[in-house]
């Protein structure tokens, strides 16, 4: 196969000494096993999440994510743009979609474009890392890598909201998404069926501004993987895997839970089973330590 | 005839018949028991060689009258198909063989209770003839059409366009009815998202280009009579003046009256001119005349329309409508466009309980009422406060809960839709029902319906001058699976007068009644009975004799069908006959009868089983089964082989109103120990499909108790059920219920 | 069968539900050449698997059997069964249709004794009774179906079972060696009466219909309530056969939704105040029902059977979409999660049985019709000029209950008519 | 209008839905909704609004303006997406709740000390300046947005994530010298300034409505 390239928006998040940038270091991983090349958008900014409506309104929202996609455009012209943040591809996309249907708010946003110089055209795909491996890849082929199954692990897969609503991953279902379970499948380790908080919400950014009230949902989740028999809970999501992962202390203390279950990401587990080290899959970036993960990485 | 009478009995000893039974002994029963010419056997009778057999036999003249004992007479009928003779079948196999256990013990049982079903259907098949139109029929290909509103003329254009001429009758001076007052109809094709033109104008041109259509303006009904093929209608002028047509049938297309909002005071309805119906509303759009609709009292601009649903509709209250006239909330939704598309500015507010907009198309509506602005509100008006500059609607919004209000300089009422439907001929006896059973509580709704009616159709039948209602003054039949039925055979009513209903639908239901109208005339031309029993050539005849003239069978016809010479002897129209036997089953000196369905044909039956003696510990029961459903229900029964007893022999009936009380008590006479009357549910969800024929049945069987008590017989000997044809499980457990009474009781001590 | 004689004047039917039988019979019975075609190995289409009608709780049956009595006794009337429509060329009054036959493997000297039923040992899913029981490889799909004559799975074709089949049967009905067959006919006009299918539940993803083992549809529950159904008449749950007596109905499940079918489907909030009665009928006053509607279209006469529902204390109205359905894992109850938006109250109710009203879904895709058509987006054939000499009847046309549906197909009856007569030089 | 407030029929007029429709991020969607209320069972945190947004809109059309405009509700919005998907009437749910969020605010309305309302500002803040979240600062300005002895307090609080934070080196100390930019801040900030222009103008246009 030969490799694939993509525009790549990393996100704020993934950046070094941010919260998941962890997660950066083990897609690159991944990536380098899939021969896929990312090319980084040069000078992208914040998408503002779907959090950053208070200050900002809709037009200087919208045009936050144009300039990403118009810098994109000009420096990695014909790429597919691929986002591996659940808010990040989400933003991205419901601008070029909402600038795609509404041509007044495509103008009012390239009139505000044009004063840091760029025009947007809406001309390529915004895609989800997932659906880059689910599609351009397929399960078959992500399995033909394993060099490490991830054999004797029961793995809860947290799909979440951003990634899974309002646009998901083609041919899932928004109430219960498989992708991630099949993806645990291809690599050798068990999905945890019928994980029934696999789609709740974990509170999203409210879990600054309402903590109590996140955790509570955090609190669900992170009970029902266990009432699935996981061993570990995988995400797609940066936001969803720092709630879930963080806040366990907390709720143990409130709610006199027992909590203590490793939150990684599909790239985290990918990296592992493709054989790279602790160290390329980030397992160091696990506040609470996937032991088993390790082991099979240092084997 | 009787003298030429030849009677050949095939046996079928296929499907374990013959495994089961002796077929050797069910041929000497035929020929020395039932007096059958001849009796045959064959192996796989309903084989094209067994059916060649019989057909051989009637072209060699060699039977009249067949019995065919094999399966179920609703089974292989494409089979046992034959023209010219009568034939009965003897119910071997769901009726005998598939309803009793295969064993030793039961084998006798079994025997008797197929060779009875033998020497049955020999004396009914002696009694029969093979029915044949009399000559009363002629074919009329006219029409009359009943109004001249959207429903009549498109009723009378679509049987037009079939090559069956129509006359529209018009009592007011122009084509078009309450449609014609429209300004635009709800839209009737994709995308459902404006109103539309009602149309009006192209259908009357179209009518007037029509050749094969008459219309008479200011005209009325003075007088319908006859019978479908051949009514003759006398039409009246405002002028005074009548002419006289001959139509084959009829349609009433008669509409409906607006509802008289005055009696909704509630919503100042009167107090302002600036509170209008629905149809007034169209008045003003129509008046506008393409301008602005201004405020009535004033003059002035409208910025804030309210509308009102479900005004006066759905409502329990004295004067109000209890049902839902089903177009309002769509023609709010128009009305409110109305304003909407003219000038967006304009507030236009619907207030609904339940907003419903049925269908592909009224979704797409109501979609499309929001997309303009017009704003739902589910609540309940409770007032309008009429005020000096606009009027105050109050309401109870349902979502927010609160008691609240709403300015407005126009505020429509959604009231409803009364049939127009004339005078039904029942309402005496529906009234008096009602009284009696909930006094006071009669339905209030109802009331406003039957005020100062007209008969539309002026018929001359013994049993009213129109066509009878349902409920709320409709005209509809009750049936869901045949809603076109009235109870007049050969008039069939669209429209509005038969359930509130829209443009759209008026058409659809006006292009309906014209095909029943136009079956009903083929049909009637050739003799055929109409539904249900269509294609049936038997009809009554009686025997003048006999007859006492008690008027029982003209009072009873569920259909109106039969009236009164100037010597009071019945005229049985058979044209307007159902052939359900109601007749037959109520005349007391039992002089009724048709070809092949008599008190004969059932009471030869009943008289010629094998009756065991007292001693023998073998009780007969007898079912006489409504044919549509019970009887199929036993046949059922067999097909899963549930088992019943072997004491009953069932015999199947046109209809339990065909039930002569002589059958009864002839049976009870004869040695029968319990007798069993399966027939369809009665009442306000009545299944018969004779609409009587069950009740009719069960208030005859009221009067059993006395006979029983006369002969010195336990009441529980006769039963009378409403059996449907899903009873497979009940039908059998009723059976066996009367076997155990009997057990209990004893045996009958009429037993010769 | 395929010695069916047609021509210009021959109308043909598609589809044998109610509207099919009805315009057919219309129209025969009016003196009209009809050849009748059907998918299904019998006549009477959905109706068949309904327990009662609303608003009379009347049983379908009841009519159908007046309707195949017309049927048997029409000579007019060809029926073809397990016979697809899949091309019609010509124009009005002058159509040649393509008609693909497949085998039933049982010919007419069936007599319907069950001697094949009997002997053929392999058993499949009931699709009669929506895959909810098995029934044999050689079968009568239900008590009253018309023609009479059992039907072979084409699975049991080239194993013991067939044989064993063909052995039991004395009257050599069984023809193992029937092909598919593809036949052209004739005919002046075409009534287009293929009718609905329920809106595949699984798609309704929060109703978690493929998750929740008592979660079921409304015409699954028809099925339940016929003694010859799949629990033999028990209103009992699925997954573990307890009384069904908490029951609750989800309106619009399916319809009246972008994400499933856009249109109202008019019948489901009839059916499920029709199906409130059936759990009373079998638990008295131990029933327990709650209908979660968005607007209740109890349309004309129909309110008086609403008010009826209504006034039963045991039946509670709840205006609310349902937003999700979660199973309690300990009890197996489905619980019902939403707002009930007259006055914003909160609910999370545990019922026994969640019953989805679900959707009418027009049987034919849009976008493989076999016929030039003007259809809609909800997939309903729209009343065109365009269509020339074919008409939609029921609910091919709109999404109509029954009793509108058999007006609609009277009507069509009448238009098919005067175009062949309009062939015959009859129509004046 | 005897026993009825002016007011309170004032309200029922259509003003505010159009005000919104006009104004509000997708609030041209208002009038399609038909109360069916799956987005109120849908959300997560539905539990803790005052008004659901089916209510909201409802609301908005009986010309609730300060009712509304003043709520809490629309700042629960987790943005989890549920209640676009599930509705059967395709309103972008949670872009109105954000839409009617900011109008809000910019109305000057919003409820000042709604956490959600401090945090998103903050988050628009912090992003503003350099074209990239400081998580850092983000996470500090939050502790500290009720006061320093709340913030003192919350920090303590917090310290054990932070710990851990910093320990897998998902949290930088640097980032509170420096930290991640865009280059263009120029550009950028002409750009988002532009934006606001627009917007501005076209609310300024139609103002409250007639």
């Amino acid at each position: 196969m030969a490799t694939k390239e993509y525009s790549f928006y990393p996100g704020c998040s993934s950046q070094e000494g941010a919260s998941s940038s962890n997660y950066l270091v083990s897609v690159e991983s991944m990536c380098e096993e899939l021969d896929v090349k990312l090319n980084t958008i040069p000078d992208w900014n914040c998408c503002s999440a779907s959090i950053g409506y208070c200050g900002g309104g809709e037009l200087p929202r919208l045009t936050l994510s144009a300039r990403n996609l118009a810098l994109s455009e000009e420096h990695n012209p014909g790429q597919d743009v691929v986002a591996t943040c659940a808010a990040c591809w989400l933003a991205t996309r419901e601008t070029a979609e909402r600038l795609g249907e509404d041509d007044d708010l495509m103008a009012e946003t390239n009139q505000a474009l044009a004063e840091a110089g760029l025009t947007f055209k809406n001309e390529n795909k915004i895609r989800h890392m997932v659906e880059v491996l689910i599609d351009d890849f397929g399960y078959e082929e992500l399995g033909k890598h394993v060099k490490k199954p991830l054999e004797g692990i029961k793995i809860a897969g947290y799909v979440g909201c951003q990634t899974n609503r309002p646009f998901g991953i083609e041919g899932e279902s928004f109430e219960n998404p498989k992708y991630l379970d099949k993806l645990v499948e291809t690599l050798g380790a068990e999905p945890v069926e019928n994980y029934e908080k696999k789609v709740s919400c974990c509170g999203g950014a409210l879990a600054f501004s309402e903590p109590e009230k996140s955790q509570a949902l955090i609190k669900e989740i992170i009970e029902s993987a266990y009432d699935g028999g996981a061993d570990m809970i995988v995400t797609p999501c940066p936001v969803c895997q720092m709630n879930v992962e963080v806040y366990q202390d907390k709720i143990n203390a409130k709610y006199g839970t027992k909590f203590h279950i490793p939150v990684t990401y599909y790239s985290t587990l990918m990296s592992v089973a493709y054989g790279r080290s602790a160290k390329d899959s980030a397992l160091g970036g696990q506040i609470i330590r996937a032991k088993q993960l390790e082991d099979i990485a240092n084997k | 005839m009787a003298d030429e009478m030849k009677m050949g009995t095939y046996i079928c000893t296929g499907c374990g018949i013959g495994d089961r039974l002796d077929a050797s002994q069910m041929e000497m029963i035929a020929t020395r028991e039932g007096k059958a010419t001849y009796a045959k056997t064959h192996d796989f009778l309903c084989s094209q060689a067994g059916v060649d057999m019989i057909q051989a036999d009637i072209d060699a003249g060699e039977v009249s009258n067949a019995v065919i004992a094999a399966c179920s007479r609703r089974a292989k009928n494409e089979a046992f198909n034959f023209q010219d003779i009568a034939v009965s079948r003897a119910n071997l196999r769901e009726g005998v063989i598939w309803v009793r256990p295969d064993t030793d013990e039961a084998r006798e049982t079994t025997q008797e209770m197929a060779d009875d079903y033998i020497r049955m259907a020999c004396f009914e098949a002696k009694h029969m003839h093979a029915p044949k139109p009399s000559d009363e029929q002629s074919l009329n290909k006219h029409l009359l059409v009943v109004g001249g509103g959207i429903t009549g003329m498109t009723a009378a254009l679509e049987a037009a366009k079939a090559g069956y001429p129509a006359t529209i009758v018009e009592k007011t001076g122009q084509l078009g009815g309450m449609a014609g007052r429209l300004a635009k109809k709800i839209p009737t094709r994709s995308p459902y998202a404006n109103p539309a033109e009602t149309e009006v104008a192209d259908l009357i041109a179209e009518i007037e280009a029509n050749s094969n259509v008459t219309v008479c303006l200011n005209s009325t009904v003075a007088k319908t009579e006859g019978a479908p093929g051949r009514f003759d209608v006398e039409i009246a002028t405002e002028s005074g003046s009548t002419s006289t047509i001959q139509v084959g049938a009829v349609i009433q297309a008669s509409g409906f009256k607006p509802y008289d909002a005055n009696q909704l005071p509630e919503f100042a309805y009167g107090k302002t001119p600036d509170v209008v119906t629905q149809a007034e509303l169209e008045d003003l759009v129509k008046a506008a005349n393409g301008d602005a609709v201004k405020r009535p009292s004033d003059g002035k601009e409208i910025s804030e329309v309210v509308f009102v649903q479900c005004a006066g509709q759905r409502s329990d209250k004295e004067g109000h409508l209890s049902y839902c006239s089903g177009f309002c909330c769509n023609a709010s939704i128009k009305q409110a466009m109305y304003f909407k598309d003219a000038n967006a500015g304009i507030d236009t507010t619907v207030i609904f309980t339940d907003l419903r907009t049925p269908g592909s198309g009224g979704e797409d509506f109501y979609r499309s009422g929001q997309q303009k602005g017009v704003v739902f509100t589910k609540g309940v008006v409770s007032e309008v406060e009429p005020g000096s500059d606009g009027h105050t609607v109050k309401f109870k919004d349902l979502i927010l809960d609160e008691d609240t209000a709403i300015q407005a300089d126009l505020v429509v009422l959604a009231t409803g839709m009364l049939p127009n439907s004339g005078v039904d001929p029942y309402a005496a006896e529906k009234a008096a029902a009602a009284e009696e059973e909930e006094g006071e509580e009669a339905d209030k709704g109802d009331v406003v319906a039957t005020v100062d009616v007209e008969s539309i159709l002026n018929l001359d039948y013994r049993q009213g001058s129109d066509v009878p209602q349902l409920v709320h003054g409709f005209t509809d039949s009750h049936f869901i699976c045949f809603p076109y039925e009235t109870r007049r055979t050969g008039i069939y009513t669209a429209g509005p007068v038969r359930r509130p209903m829209d443009i759209a639908q008026a058409r659809e239901d006006a292009t309906g009644a014209a095909m029943k109208a136009i079956h009903a005339v083929e049909n009637a031309g050739k003799g055929r009975a109409a539904h249900p029993r269509s294609g049936d050539l038997s009809y009554p005849t009686f025997r003048k004799e006999g007859c006492t003239q008690c008027k029982r069978c003209t009072v009873e016809c569920p259909f109106g069908a039969i009236n009164e010479d100037e010597e009071r002897y019945p005229t049985f129209n058979e044209s307007r006959c159902r052939r359900c036997g109601t007749c037959m089953g109520a005349c007391p000196v039992r002089v009724i009868s048709f070809e092949n369905y008599s008190v004969d044909t059932v009471g030869a039956q009943i008289k010629n089983v094998d009756m065991p003696d007292e001693f023998d510990e073998k009780p007969r029961i007898l079912v006489l089964a409504c044919e549509n459903d019970a009887y199929p229900a036993l046949d059922m029964a067999g097909q899963n082989h549930i088992e019943y007893s072997a004491f009953v022999r069932v015999i199947p009936v046109r209809c339990l109103g065909s039930v002569n009380t002589i059958w009864v008590t002839d049976a009870l006479n004869s040695g029968y120990d319990g007798v069993i009357l399966m027939g369809c549910q009665k009442g306000d969800d009545y299944q018969c499909h004779f609409v009587k024929g069950s009740e009719l049945a069960h208030t005859r069987m009221s009067k059993i108790d006395d006979t029983l008590q006369q002969l010195n017989l336990e009441t529980e000997r006769v039963m009378t059920y409403e059996v449907a044809i899903t009873d497979v499980q009940r039908a059998p457990k009723l059976i066996n219920e009367m076997a155990e009474t009997i057990e209990k009781i004893g045996m009958s001590p009429f037993k010769f | 069968m395929t010695d069916i004689v047609a021509t210009n004047q021959t109308i043909l039917v598609v589809g044998g539900g109610i509207s099919g039988i009805t315009a057919a019979l219309e129209a025969a019975e009016t003196g009209k050449d009809v050849v009748l075609v059907e998918k299904r190995p019998f006549i009477g289409g959905r109706i068949t698997q309904l327990y009662k009608y609303f608003p009379k709780l009347c049983f379908p049956t009841c009519g159908l059997e007046i309707n195949q009595r017309r049927m048997k006794a029409n000579a007019n009337l060809s029926i073809v069964t397990m016979a697809e429509v899949t091309d019609i060329a010509g124009s009005t009054g002058d159509y040649t249709a393509i008609i693909k036959i497949s085998p039933r493997y049982v010919n007419e000297n069936c007599t319907g004794c069950g001697a094949c039923a009997d002997a053929v040992e392999a058993e499949f899913d009931n699709e009669f009774n929506y895959d909810m029981d098995k029934r044999k490889g050689a079968y009568l799909p239900y008590n009253m179906a018309h023609p009479q004559r059992y039907v072979l799975d084409p699975r049991v074709i080239g194993t013991a079972d067939a044989d064993k089949a063909k052995e039991a049967c004395k009257y050599g009905a069984i023809d193992l060696d029937m092909q598919e067959e593809t036949i052209e006919l004739k005919a002046g006009a075409v009534v287009w009466a293929t009718g609905w299918r329920p809106y595949d539940a699984g798609k309704i993803q929060p109703y978690g219909y493929d998750r929740i083992d008592n979660v079921i549809t409304s015409v699954e529950l028809e099925r339940m309530m016929d003694p010859f159904g799949p629990t033999g008449g028990k209103l009992v749950r699925p997954s573990d056969g307890k009384e069904a007596k908490n029951v609750a109905f989800i309106q619009c499940a399916g319809s009246r939704d972008r994400n499933h079918l856009r249109h109202c489907s008019r019948i489901c909030c009839m059916a499920s105040l029709k199906q409130s009665t059936y759990i009373r009928e079998k638990y008295s006053d131990d029933g327990q029902v709650t209908i979660y509607y968005i607007d209740i279209r109890a349309i004309d006469r129909f309110e008086d059977f609403y008010k009826k529902v209504q006034d039963d204390p045991k039946v509670k109205f709840v205006k609310s979409k349902v937003a999700k359905i979660e199973e309690d894992k300990a009890s197996g109850n489905p619980v019902c999660h939403g707002v009930d938006t007259e006055g914003y109250n909160r609910y999370a109710e545990a019922h026994d049985l969640v019953v989805l009203a679900v959707g009418m879904e027009p049987s034919v895709d849009k976008d493989n019709f076999p016929v030039d058509i003007v259809i809609n987006q909800d997939g309903f054939i729209e009343p065109d000029d365009a269509n020339g000499g074919i008409f939609a009847a029921g609910s091919a046309s709109d999404a109509l209950d029954v009793n509108r549906a058999v007006q609609h197909a009277t009507a069509s009856a009448l238009r098919a008519i005067q175009i062949v007569n309009r062939v015959a030089g009859t129509e004046g | 209008m005897s026993d009825m407030n002016v007011a309170m029929v004032e309200r029922y007029r259509n003003n505010f839905l159009k005000e919104v429709e006009h104004n509000v991020e997708e609030g041209d969607w208002v009038k399609m909704c038909m109360q069916c209320g799956v987005c109120s069972g849908s959300c997560p945190l539905g539990p803790y609004w005052d008004h659901p947004p089916q209510e909201l809109f409802m609301m908005i059309r009986a010309g609730k303006r300060e009712e509304v405009l003043t709520s809490t509700s629309m700042w629960m919005c987790t943005s989890c997406y549920n209640c676009i998907v599930r509705c059967p009437r395709e309103l972008p749910i949670t872009h109105i709740m954000h839409g009617l969020a900011h109008y809000a605010k910019r109305l000057g309305l919003a409820p000042k000390e709604q956490p959600t309302f401090k945090f998103s500002q903050h988050f628009w803040n912090n992003l503003v300046k350099k074209g990239r979240v400081n998580e850092l600062k983000l996470g500090l300005s939050l502790y500290f947005m009720n006061g320093l002895v709340e913030g003192i307090k919350t920090s303590l609080n917090m310290a054990g994530i932070g710990l851990g934070m910093l320990k897998t080196k998902r949290m930088s100390p640097m980032e509170m010298i420096g930290g991640h930019s865009v280059k263009d801040t120029k550009g950028f900030h002409a750009m988002l300034k532009k934006a606001e222009e627009i917007e501005a103008a076209r609310v300024e246009k139609y103002g409250k409505g007639s």
